[in-house]
């Protein structure tokens, strides 16, 4: 695992510049305030981490980055998101064209109950990205080998998506991700319920992944934050507590509450 | 080891016994209903299933020509309506000698079903190069001796309340000595509509009636059912209007089925001029009888389809339409037909709505379509059920068993389909 | 539909509606659930043995039968009616405000109103006055005047009947047996009290009212317009009586039984030679206007008619109908032949 | 543009709901017209057969509801007191005691039970049940009228244990793990846990679905058209034929329609009368129900 | 927080005659194998934990104590655990009695729906424990006492459980447990959803409680392991890994699998 960040222990992290900022997101659910007057800027090409405790609104902030949460009836997001210099949350913004740059991987493997090859192709087939057949059959292919997971299904690509393993579902919505050509990847605990082989598998990826695309992961574990992310955002209670490069908040934590998180006395 | 760990403890068994005592409640309970049930079976295939087969009698009958078709022009229709009545008598006398008396002929004759004669002439239609021929035919008996063949007639009982005299009993028994009755597969059960006698009865209209109206209920009721359970759980936001229509809905579902015929009666027939007595308006009845039904089932299977799955869709940039019609539905569809099944099965039992919209009606052709008068199996069991002829009581048996073989058809096949569906998961 | 165009003042302007291009080709007939058997009967054979649809019959009892059947012409309404009694002055002015005017009467035959038991307990044996008595509403006194009727047994009219409650299932007032029944029966009964008799000529509304009208409390049950259901229910409860046609008890002899009344069995011979008290004409009424628009009218009429159904030894006489003789009949048939029109005098 | 479509479709219960109500309260208004409301609310007497033509005589016409309100309450009754007991047990005994494999033979039995149309429970009660009784009764000594409310209560009270035990099936389902745990924890035998933790706690879901199922038994016909009588009774005794609104809407219009008398308008005015009845007792009902599940939501 | 204990580093702690002991437990979930060979002593009136990873079988381990699992159909329960001197699982032995004798508390605080009073007086009722109504009142106030929660709600013993606030909740679990008198009481993670405040309110009162009960007690939190226990038991994947004094399994585990749990390494 290699980690380039500066040595600042600032708020942002500014290795390379950023491909989305938010700036004072608040989120409601109904009444309840579960995101507070939330900025966090996302570095090009690397990995942003979203830890702390249970509940405490880093799915919620995730969902954010590309509009799921506009899948929800009661919620209700106000601020600003910046995307490719656009608010996001503006009326002019296409939902499905921005989901479409800004991909998500959720944390339990949820493929369609369709074949491996209909799974990878269903995002490339909606969005009208190719032309022949053979163009999707490579879409599907050459996104299928980034994610790691071609050598293992290739024979098979017309059998169920939900016949493999936990892991290489897992992949497989990784590779459905990347089919559609998204700038972005986010992913909410995606390792959370997979065992800890498939788990390296899907970090090692991870970390081949940030040269091509940016991503941005949840995790409810320290341990992977600390090893595949070069920033890490901590979240307490919809509060953005601190966020910054990773080794510097594992081992010098600005703020006391962080401190306590992370040496396990709150969470 | 402290004893009061011990199963033998004296408090132990009383509380234990209490325990099997209460056991014993529920499966006392359980098993009153469902002997009620065998029961219930039973009684009815004990009487239902001689109806499967009826009594024939052999008679020789001489094809006269002179008789049947006096003028020669074979016309379909004049054979048909041929005098057969003396043929099928003078064949009968052949065998039962000394029946002179007009009112001993007439007796004598009562032995056949009074539909002998036109069964006759349709066979002679199909078939004219039996005019002129001497032949031993088999043609049905009437009810009376039906029963009596079938044993369900108590010959120790006072003759002068019983429909078939001893005289009666001597000629079946002479009959029958010379093997000229036999009990066959009763096909007319199964090929012909109502009758006013029991041996000619049928099912067959009834059945047609039933399957046109469920058509019609299917097709109404399956598309607004699950297209509504859709707008409900994919699309509707949470306000006052489809708060109402959710109580509305579940309102329906418990609204007595005999209030949606007086819907049927007093919208579809009086103000929108419907035609009566037919499975269109029976369908479009029980259509929004099965609608509550199907959308409630429906709305549970799309809860059950994992939000994971639209997330995935939603994730990918699909829009709200596609995520529904190309994943969710698809997934749900197996499920959605399955309450539809079960909404139908209920619908094919129900009687009530249909007596209010004239579906009651004496109805002897074979209705072609939705909008010929027609019953239904259920109501058919109704009117039989009340005609006092005893031999109706086999046929109710018979019907309501025809009946019972449907639902359970359905309701395996909606079993099959929930199997296929758990799979899946 | 049939029910609601008739809603009584608006139905007057729908008339010309009419018979139209008939869009219609099977036969509809409703009225009297005592003609009803024999109607299906005959409906049957014609479906069988004619290449035209068996017409669709219904129960409705005579006067509800003539009502919808005077209600309109044309493809909405029924095109004949059964009825078990005569067709009334005011039921014949309500067709002509209906635009029909031509009507064609078919009398079927004879039949006798029983008063029927279970053949599970014994056989009644009644007189007019005593069925009159068990079964008005209010009943002489005997001082001259009038009481509410409080016979609840029927050894309370005559300690020689049996000592049960007196429960009698009958027909509503939409049937023609119930009329026939008022008029041969109720009459019969009341006309013995003298003073009752006398009112007839002085006060003839008063005369109906103590004659005609029934108990209404559980003395009497309406049954409604089903036969069956009453000989079924006669079945279920032996204490019961029921009034219903002779045709019933004939196809349900070994079931039920008719009981005497006036000293008279309610057997085929006795209602044909007019012996037993309670007996009466069947008819249907025929619209002439249809004739013709709807097929097969004609030769229904002309099968109703046959002497091999309801002549002598008809199929209609094994179903309980108790034949005309053969003059009488054969006079009907040229009449039906000729579609001579009703005219009542 | 779908969504208008779906939002159309989801139109259709409400039309039918207006189509109810509407078509019932316009005959029904018709009819208030004839006969006074309170006539029909409070009156003791129902003999609606008044007369055809003016040259007739008929009955009186009374329109009291009552009585036919009390003789479908009786029969309800009866049938309530077959099916709670039974039903509740059958539930308690399917979701506590039963093994998976026991509970797989017994579950589609009672499902068939349910699936039975009602007009073969008719045909069974009139047929078979109700001679049973009366002989029973006359061996008794007893005056049993064979159109008793019994035999109707009773065939009925069968039909709806299923659809008691399902609903109670899912209630007592519903009652979270976590008490039955605790329970057990305690030491508790399993009929321990059942009455004194489980049953109380699913208590008001059960009278929620007991009380869907007093709503069906108002609104069930063909048993009752089948298997009770035609006599207006105004009678607590189970042994003497009752009648119902549900026979009474039958008997009136079947065959003979003609809209324009009270006769047949009293129909939908008793229908009205038991579309509020049975409404009524839903709404409360699935209140009941609501409140609980959001209890252990 | 006191803890006496001997300094081994060997599996068994034997700082007091055990109470119980399992011996060679296995278990199955119908055919999956959920506990493997499992050997541990519970030793009298101490407090012992079980950690490990989210479904290592701790919860299962722990409901064996007093047969819990027979709860479940697909449960099947080998090898030997004495209780005073009787194999539990002998035909023998009464579970009804046993769990008597054996209390239990769960994660989520699951008063009955009744009043705070019959909470606590359901045990003795069932079991007849009362002969009179003061007696049974003695009880109830005893038991609520020693479970600290007399004085909260002394003036409210007839409002529903159901209407405490969740610490409060829990300690009435506790106070049903503890008044049928039980010699070991089990806990399954009792604080996990509880707020800090509550939790260290029951964490004291467990210390205070071990004078009088054995206490078995399940926890995700390794704080809180190393706060409340004094031997430690150490679960992964079904199997026993490590049991020990607590102070010298958090100090100087025997086994590198318990070594890079505690430091974050799994799980
Ligand atoms: N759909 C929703 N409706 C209402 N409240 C919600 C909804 N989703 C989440 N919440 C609430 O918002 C807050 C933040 O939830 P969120 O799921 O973002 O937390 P999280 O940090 O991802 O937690 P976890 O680690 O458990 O996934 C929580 O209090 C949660 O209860
Ligand atoms: N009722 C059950 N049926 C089948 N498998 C079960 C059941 N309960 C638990 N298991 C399985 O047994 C294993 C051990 O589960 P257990 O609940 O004991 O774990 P745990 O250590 O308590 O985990 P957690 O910390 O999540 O509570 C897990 O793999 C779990 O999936
Ligand atoms: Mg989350
Ligand atoms: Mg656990
Ligand atoms: O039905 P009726 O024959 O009595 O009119």
């Amino acid at each position: 695992m290699e980690k380039n960040m500066t040595e600042e222990k600032t708020a942002q992290t500014d290795a390379s510049t950023p491909i989305m900022t938010a700036s004072g997101v608040d989120v409601f659910y109904g009444k309840k305030q579960a995101i507070k007057n939330v900025s966090l800027d996302i570095p090009e090409n690397q990995i942003t981490a979203l830890i702390g405790p249970s509940g405490c609104g880093k799915s919620t902030f995730l969902r954010c980055f590309n509009r799921m949460n506009d899948t929800i009836d009661s919620c209700r997001v106000t601020g600003d998101i910046q995307f490719a210099g656009q608010d996001i949350y503006s009326s002019k913004v296409d939902v499905v064209a921005l989901r479409s740059r800004i991909g998500m991987v959720f944390q339990k493997a949820n493929p369609f109950p369709k074949s491996i090859f209909d799974n990878v192709a269903y995002g490339p087939r909606i969005h009208g990205l190719a032309e022949t057949k053979d163009h999707l059959e490579d879409i599907v292919i050459t996104s299928l080998r980034r994610a790691g997971l071609y050598d293992e299904v290739s024979d098979r690509l017309n059998e169920p998506g939900t016949s493999l393993s936990g892991g290489q579902q897992q992949r497989l919505c990784i590779a459905r991700a990347i089919a559609v050509d998204p700038q972005i990847i986010l992913m909410d605990e995606p390792c959370s319920a997979l065992d800890p082989i498939a788990t390296a598998i899907i970090e090692n990826l991870m970390d081949s992944m940030k040269e091509k695309y940016t991503i941005v992961i949840v995790t409810h574990s320290m341990q992977q934050a600390a090893r595949v992310s070069q920033q890490t955002a901590f979240f307490h209670l919809g509060e953005l507590v601190e966020s910054g490069a990773t080794e510097s908040i594992f081992t010098n934590p600005a703020q006391e509450r962080t401190q306590n998180y992370i040496s396990g006395r709150i969470g | 080891m402290p004893d009061y760990l011990l199963t033998t403890s004296p408090q132990m068994a009383k509380r234990h016994a209490r325990h099997s005592r209460f056991q014993w409640y529920g499966r006392i309970a359980i098993g009153i209903s469902i002997s009620f049930m065998l029961l219930m079976f039973a009684a009815i295939f004990a009487r239902g299933t001689g109806a499967f087969q009826k009594t024939m009698i052999a008679v020789d009958v001489e094809f006269t020509e002179s008789v049947i078709d006096p003028n020669g022009s074979r016309a379909e229709m004049d054979l048909k309506q041929g005098n057969y009545k003396p043929l099928i008598l003078s064949g009968l006398q052949k065998v039962v000698p000394g029946v002179t008396e007009r009112k001993d002929r007439n007796n004598l004759y009562k032995l056949v079903s009074g539909g002998a004669a036109f069964d006759l002439g349709e066979r002679v239609a199909a078939n004219p190069d039996m005019i002129g021929t001497n032949q031993r035919v088999w043609i049905a008996a009437s009810s009376e001796v039906d029963l009596y063949v079938k044993g369900k007639v108590d010959v120790e009982s006072d003759e002068a309340i019983r429909r078939l005299k001893d005289q009666d009993i001597a000629w079946i028994n002479m009959l029958q000595d010379e093997g000229r009755v036999k009990k066959k597969f009763n096909r007319v059960f199964f090929t012909s509509g109502d009758s006013r006698a029991p041996e000619m009865a049928g099912i067959l209209s009834a059945a047609l009636g039933s399957f046109f109206s469920l058509l019609v209920c299917f097709l109404i009721a399956f598309p607004l059912g699950i297209l509504t359970a859709v707008y409900l759980e994919e699309y509707a936001k949470k306000n006052r209007l489809t708060n109402l229509i959710e109580v509305n809905i579940n309102n329906l579902a418990a609204v007595p089925s005999i209030v949606f015929g007086l819907l049927g009666l007093a919208v579809f027939l009086n103000f929108f001029n419907l035609p009566r007595s037919t499975p269109l308006v029976g369908g479009m009845v029980l259509a929004l009888m099965t609608l509550p039904t199907i959308i409630i089932a429906s709305r549970s299977i799309l809860r059950s389809i994992p939000q994971s799955t639209r997330d995935a869709a939603m994730g990918l940039g699909a829009s709200k339409t596609q995520t529904t019609f190309h994943h969710v539905v698809p997934l749900a569809m197996p499920g959605m037909l399955t309450g539809t099944i079960l909404g139908m099965a209920r619908a094919l039992g129900e009687t009530a709505p249909l007596l209010m919209i004239g579906m009651v009606a004496f109805i002897v052709d074979i209705p072609k379509g939705v909008t010929d008068v027609a019953t239904s199996l259920p109501v058919q069991i109704f009117l039989w059920a009340d005609s006092p002829e005893k031999g109706f009581v086999e046929l109710t048996s018979a019907a309501i068993i025809v009946l019972l073989v449907f639902l359970i058809l359905m309701n395996l096949f909606a079993v099959y389909l929930r199997r296929r569906l758990e799979r899946r998961w | 539909g049939n029910g609601g165009d008739n809603t009584s003042e608006t139905s007057v302007a729908k008339v010309e509606a009419a018979p139209s291009a008939s869009g219609r080709d099977q036969i509809k007939i409703v009225g009297s659930s005592t003609v009803y058997p024999f109607a299906t009967t005959v409906a049957e054979n014609f479906g069988r043995s004619t290449s035209f649809k068996t017409p669709i019959v219904e129960s409705t009892g005579s006067g509800g039968g003539l009502k919808l059947f005077c209600s309109g012409l044309g493809d909405n309404y029924p095109d004949i009616t059964n009825a078990s009694r005569r067709i009334k002055s005011s039921e014949v002015e309500l067709c002509a405000e209906n635009g029909i005017n031509d009507i064609v009467e078919v009398k079927v035959g004879y039949d006798g109103i029983v008063v029927a038991n279970s053949t599970k307990s014994d056989r009644m044996e009644l007189t007019l006055r005593e069925l009159y008595l068990a079964l008005a509403k209010d009943v002489p006194d005997g001082k001259g005047g009038l009481k509410p009727n409080d016979y609840i047994n029927w050894s309370d009219i005559n300690p020689a009947l049996k000592d049960t409650k007196i429960e009698i299932m009958g027909p509503p007032p939409t049937s023609g047996t119930r009329d026939a029944f008022v008029e041969l029966a109720m009459e019969g009964g009341c006309q013995t009290f003298d003073w009752i008799k006398a009112l007839k000529k002085t006060d003839k509304n008063t005369y109906k009212a103590i004659c005609h009208a029934f108990r209404e409390d559980d003395g009497f049950i309406e049954a409604g317009e089903n036969d069956n259901l009453i000989v079924r229910k006669l079945n279920a409860n032996p204490n019961a009586l029921g009034i219903f046609g002779f045709g019933f008890l004939d196809q349900n002899g070994d079931s039920v039984q008719g009981s005497v009344i006036d000293d008279t069995l309610p057997t085929f011979e006795n209602i044909s030679d007019g012996s037993y008290p309670v007996s009466r004409s069947l008819y249907f009424y025929v619209k002439k206007d249809m004739i013709g628009t709807v097929p097969g009218i004609a030769e229904y009429l002309t099968e109703f008619t046959s002497v091999r159904a309801s002549g002598q030894d008809g199929y209609l006489s094994e179903k309980g109908l108790i034949p005309m003789n053969a003059e009488e009949h054969a006079q009907w048939q040229s009449q039906v032949r000729a579609q001579k029109t009703l005219s009542l005098n | 543009m779908i969504q208008g479509v779906l939002i159309a479709c989801s139109f259709v219960a409400i039309f039918t709901t207006i189509g109810i109500v509407a078509s019932l309260a316009f005959e029904a208004y018709r009819f208030f017209g004839r006969i006074p409301l309170t006539d029909f609310l409070f009156g003791l007497e129902w003999s609606p057969q008044t007369a055809m033509r003016s040259d007739q005589v008929g009955a009186s016409g009374k329109f009291g509801v009552l009585p036919l309100l009390s003789g479908t309450l009786l029969i309800s009754f009866i049938a309530m007191c077959v099916a709670t007991p039974l039903g509740i047990l059958s539930a308690v005994y399917l979701a506590e005691f039963a093994r998976p494999k026991t509970r797989n033979i017994i579950k589609p039995m009672l499902e068939l039970l349910a699936g039975i149309p009602t007009v073969v429970y008719g045909f069974f009660a009139a047929l078979v049940v109700a001679p049973i009784i009366r002989n029973m009764g006359s061996g008794a000594g007893f005056q049993i009228s064979s159109e008793s409310a019994l035999a109707a209560g009773l065939v009925m009270g069968i039909m709806l244990v299923p659809f008691i035990s399902s609903l109670s099936d899912d209630v007592i389902n519903a009652v979270p793990q976590a008490l039955r745990d605790a329970s057990y924890g305690m030491g508790a035998t399993e009929t321990e846990t059942i009455t004194k933790v489980v049953l109380p706690a699913a208590t008001p879901g059960i009278i929620g679905s007991l009380l869907l199922a007093v709503s069906r038994a108002i609104g069930e016909t063909m048993i009752v058209v089948m298997a009770a009588g035609l006599a207006a009774n105004l009678t607590a005794n189970p042994f003497e034929a009752v009648t119902t609104m549900t026979v009474q809407i039958v008997t009136l219009l079947t065959g003979d329609q003609e809209f324009d008398s009270a006769k047949t308008l009293a129909a939908f005015a008793i229908a009205l009368f038991l579309l509020v009845l049975t409404l009524g007792l839903n709404i409360v009902a699935l209140r009941i129900v609501d409140k609980y599940k959001q209890k252990y939501a």
